[in-house]
């Protein structure tokens, strides 16, 4: 369906969206956005299971059942460390010990 | 026809709310909902996919039961890990979620490849060999990040760089184009060379990655992101997936951006970044004499100057991050304002290892955002500041950076810690910096070393303090 | 070929990208970048020649006339408009009467 | 096949081209350099288009004369045209081309839908669909545009307001929607559907524009570029012209913003623009009463205390481009400097009649680019000059802003000019600024008046100075 021209123009709208939506971050946000990006790139866990779906024999089941389980486990990292940093820049005042997570 | 329409919509919203999710990421205001929402597509879109029509997922199919299995083990394993690290090894943790996006990525290319090499009807030149473009990507970004993740994590120590090592990867790099090329106009295609193709690609990732020193590690994991973002991407044209095409391009893209920010904001090329380790040039050749001495001053005596000051500003580097003293230094700050002192703390943008590495501690602390001031803001306010608490920083206030051309951080623009009245450096001894340079400011005359753990340090600050 | 869900694609990124790549302009080029995007739309010169060329009859060829003069119009007084804008944001100082077109 | 790609190609390129050209022109330092981009990827794209493999354009060919004809005509008269016009009506010639685009675009639609009635097959609903909402954008943007050129040249004088006017809009425009739906849904389409359908959109935009005053019509001139945007990317749809989509589209979503920020800039939200004319709510009824008296200042005693100053801030606003003193006044500010006064000059975003008006005039007349302030810049330094010119400025000056809730333009950021030690004012006469209230600064204690022409006034400064 996405084929040829229109797969072109896709791919470079993409890239221009791409490349300007973050074009104006703060420093102190880049570690989270990177992280956050890197949830989004954890969509790789449609393709995997398209192709899981389609795979027949041991071998395919095999790179399938990898291919979803790391998939899966880029969404979920992702999103949890994504939200876990930008917790940190939510404006209220925490307790200032016994933090879930830190030593 | 009209559950794949369905699908087709979902995949769509899916596309344009990652772009919103993202764009609002990039604000500290929207930055939380922006990922909520990415989070809520994300979910939307793999439950959708379940129904998509051409996979065969009936109830019973041991390829639905194995399905479940691997997204129920994916995800437990990331989500505790994700949930216990301590925020400073996050790093790390995106290094290897990233690399398992890539490795998944990878993965996918590799069944589309077995099945060819079976004998399986392909879908064209073009598509062989955008699965082979997103497969090498996405096979470096995964080994590649698993170095990466190593370093960081101390499993592995040193920084290694093999004899001719850029020879070495260049001969690699230059086997599996070869490889590629075979793998990608086969018809039908070799299962060894596949085979062969995927060594050769995971090999090169980790060669690439091991001579780079662990703190360059950020800038590296973020570009190993934007390139698991075009192995998504490619893998999407071929499985026909817009939701993969668009998400992946745009990490793609927003992706380099961000490397070349982050790299900009420590003030290295990212070709250094990647082909030369930090240090290992100018360092010791351009030292100068340092005139003066460092002058240790006791914790008492370092109490009795803040808390009589009337504006304090707290430089906080690395090394408070080592000692986990955020939330020391929170308490110090309280009991100084009580006493009417003026407290503010000034963030150099790559203090620390990673970007906004001293703002998320020191916002886990509960500092108030409004006291913390980055570079341009706080620098005019150092003269007028009585004492400048320099805790476990180094090269961010190091004035070579301003002097020295001939310094590897020349040009760097750096905490003007050096003007203000009085400087008290807290670190443990004579260690150096990430840079490995001398740090001029220490043997200034109004600089006063006050050695230790900086958690311990701050602890007998705010002894110091209360004794008053 | 560019149509269905690939032109919908197509709309949803341009419009994504078109939004994202003025967000920053500062208020003095307003009205150049108002009247540079005036320019970018008359590639409907494009269209307006398509059109033109597959004609037939005295009525087609008419509006198709019509169509392709006021898209080079667009075009053109688009683009001339824009530079004399654009040239007074030049820095270099000018001489101070006598400008071209000025009165 | 072969020209196709090429063609294809081609229109790929443009509209990259197109995007990184407006990206450029949202930049003061590569803007010159995006519209030169953005030209040459036209000239290109249509020089490409005489090669399109379905249209019939041998040489001798009726079609290509009369294309050739139609270009050659359309492009001299707005060469023409917009290289004559003065800088002060641009405006109005950005209208007059974008109107032009609508009209362009219509009138593609309009051949296709006549095809259509001729019995000539379509292309499928939703082509005939989007093929009947570009003519609709296109038409009401062409025939408002031609209003707001009109207006903006003094063609027609008054803002028109008929008995009922928003009623009978609401009427136009379900009409236009019926008639929109025959069109659409049609087959074959009714020839006398079609003309009734253009008739009825072009009445509405000129219906829609009719009541909108003169000095709105920067906003509204963008808001219908926006839409001249969209209906070319819907004509892109139907002729399957990708440049056509793409370029169409970013213009459209870039122009709404364009259009909030000039809205946002005005302090006048877009609904009230189109909606509601400028003063009629509000204004007298908000007026107080107002303290002191208007007192008069001859040139030649201004020029003295110009001339003795240490620091003139000159504020020029509409009635300054309406005497074109510009030129006159780089000479004041010339004399003033080698008598080692410090002149600047400070603008607010919305004086003059267009965003950048005031910028667009001093440049030309070759102020420095580094005297001239903004908003943000200026008011600082207001309370340590000596004296404020403020020329054919009124409402962008008038305190009422920040201080009476209850008239038209509070809200309004405004510059300072009344912390100066003296304000200087020029003016004709009692004339009120465009929203058309009272200013309180002419009544200042610190204020003189300067009657007079602005280009005549400054004319006399000049003169006074040059005799010191
Ligand atoms: N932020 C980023 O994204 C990023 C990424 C990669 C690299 N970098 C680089 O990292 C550097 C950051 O500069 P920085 O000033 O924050 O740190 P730094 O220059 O690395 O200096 C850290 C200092 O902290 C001291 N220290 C270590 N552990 C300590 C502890 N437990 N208690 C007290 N002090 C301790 C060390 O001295 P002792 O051993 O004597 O205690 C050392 O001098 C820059 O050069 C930057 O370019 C930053
Ligand atoms: N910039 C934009 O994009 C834009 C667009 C639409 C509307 N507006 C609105 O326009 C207004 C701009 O404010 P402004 O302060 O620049 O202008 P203004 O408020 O319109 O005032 C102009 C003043 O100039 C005087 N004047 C007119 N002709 C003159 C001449 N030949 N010589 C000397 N003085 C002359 C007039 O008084 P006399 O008649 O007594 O001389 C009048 O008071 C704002 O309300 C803004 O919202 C701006």
């Amino acid at each position: 369906m996405i084929e040829g021209l229109p797969a072109l123009y896709i791919f470079m709208l993409s890239a221009f969206t791409g490349y300007e939506v973050i074009s104006r971050v703060p420093v102190i946000l880049h570690t989270p956005l990177m992280s956050g990006s890197n949830f989004v790139h954890g969509i790789v866990l449609v393709g995997a299971m398209i192709v899981m779906g389609q795979a027949e024999g041991v071998l395919e089941l095999s790179i399938g059942f990898i291919a979803v389980a790391m998939a899966a486990g880029n969404a979920v990292g992702g999103y949890v460390a994504t939200v876990r940093m930008l917790e940190m820049f939510q404006h209220k005042p925490k307790p200032s010990a016994g933090q879930e997570g830190a030593q | 026809m009209g559950i794949s329409i369905v699908i087709d919509a979902v995949y769509f919203v899916t596309a344009a709310v990652f772009i919103i999710g993202l764009k609002q990421m990039s604000s500290p205001v929207t930055a939380h909902r922006g990922i909520v929402w990415a989070g809520i597509a994300m979910v939307v879109a793999s439950l959708a996919t379940f129904g998509a029509p051409d996979i065969k997922l009936d109830i019973g199919s041991i390829n639905l039961q194995l399905m479940l299995v691997a997204i129920i083990l994916g995800s437990a394993v990331a989500y505790i890990t994700a949930k216990r690290v301590a925020m400073t090894d996050m790093p790390q943790m995106i290094a290897m979620y990233n690399g398992m996006g890539g490795g998944a990525a990878a993965a996918i290319a590799a069944v589309e490849l077995v099945k060819l090499s079976a004998g399986a009807e392909g879908h064209g030149l073009t598509v062989q060999v955008l699965a082979v473009l997103g497969a090498v990507i996405g096979a470096i970004s995964f080994s590649g990040s698993a170095v990466a993740f190593a370093k960081l994590q101390g499993i592995m120590k040193k920084t290694m760089r093999l004899p001719m090592h850029q020879i070495m990867n260049i001969g690699l790099f230059l086997a599996v184009c070869v490889f590629g090329y075979l793998v990608a106009t086969g018809h039908p295609v070799s299962f060894n060379h596949v085979i062969i193709f995927f060594i050769l690609a995971l090999v090169l990732g980790v060669m690439v990655t091991l001579p780079i020193g662990g703190a360059d590690m950020p800038v590296v994991i973020s570009l190993f992101n934007a390139l698991t973002g075009l192995a998504v991407a490619f893998e999407g044209f071929v499985l026909n997936n817009a939701a993969m095409i668009i998400a992946g391009t745009v990490v793609g893209s927003s992706g380099t951006l961000l490397t070349q920010l982050m790299a900009k904001a420590m003030n290295r090329p990212i070709s250094n970044v990647l082909f030369s380790s930090f240090g290992s040039d100018g360092g010791a050749a351009a030292e100068e004499e340092i005139e003066g001495s460092m002058k240790e001053i006791q914790a008492n005596d370092a109490a009795i100057m803040m808390a009589y000051a009337q504006k304090v500003i707290i430089v906080p580097g690395y090394g408070m991050a080592v000692a986990q003293a955020q939330h020391k230094l929170k308490e110090l700050e309280d009991l100084l304002e009580a006493r009417g002192v003026d407290v503010k703390y000034a963030i150099h943008p790559v203090a620390g290892r990673m970007p906004g590495h001293m703002n998320v501690l020191l916002a886990e602390a509960g500092v108030d955002y409004d006291n913390i001031l980055d570079l341009e803001e706080v620098n005019p306010e150092f003269p007028t500041a009585d004492v400048a608490l320099v805790i476990g920083a180094n090269d961010v206030v190091n004035p070579v950076a301003r002097s020295n051309p001939e310094s590897p951080i020349y040009g760097m623009p750096i905490l003007d810690a050096d003007k203000a009245q009085n400087v008290i450096v807290i670190k443990r001894g004579k260690g150096a910096g990430f840079s490995g340079i001398e740090n001029h400011l220490f043997y200034a005359d109004n600089t006063r070393m006050l050695y230790g753990d900086g958690q311990k340090a701050v602890s007998e600050l705010i002894a110091g303090v209360k004794q008053l």
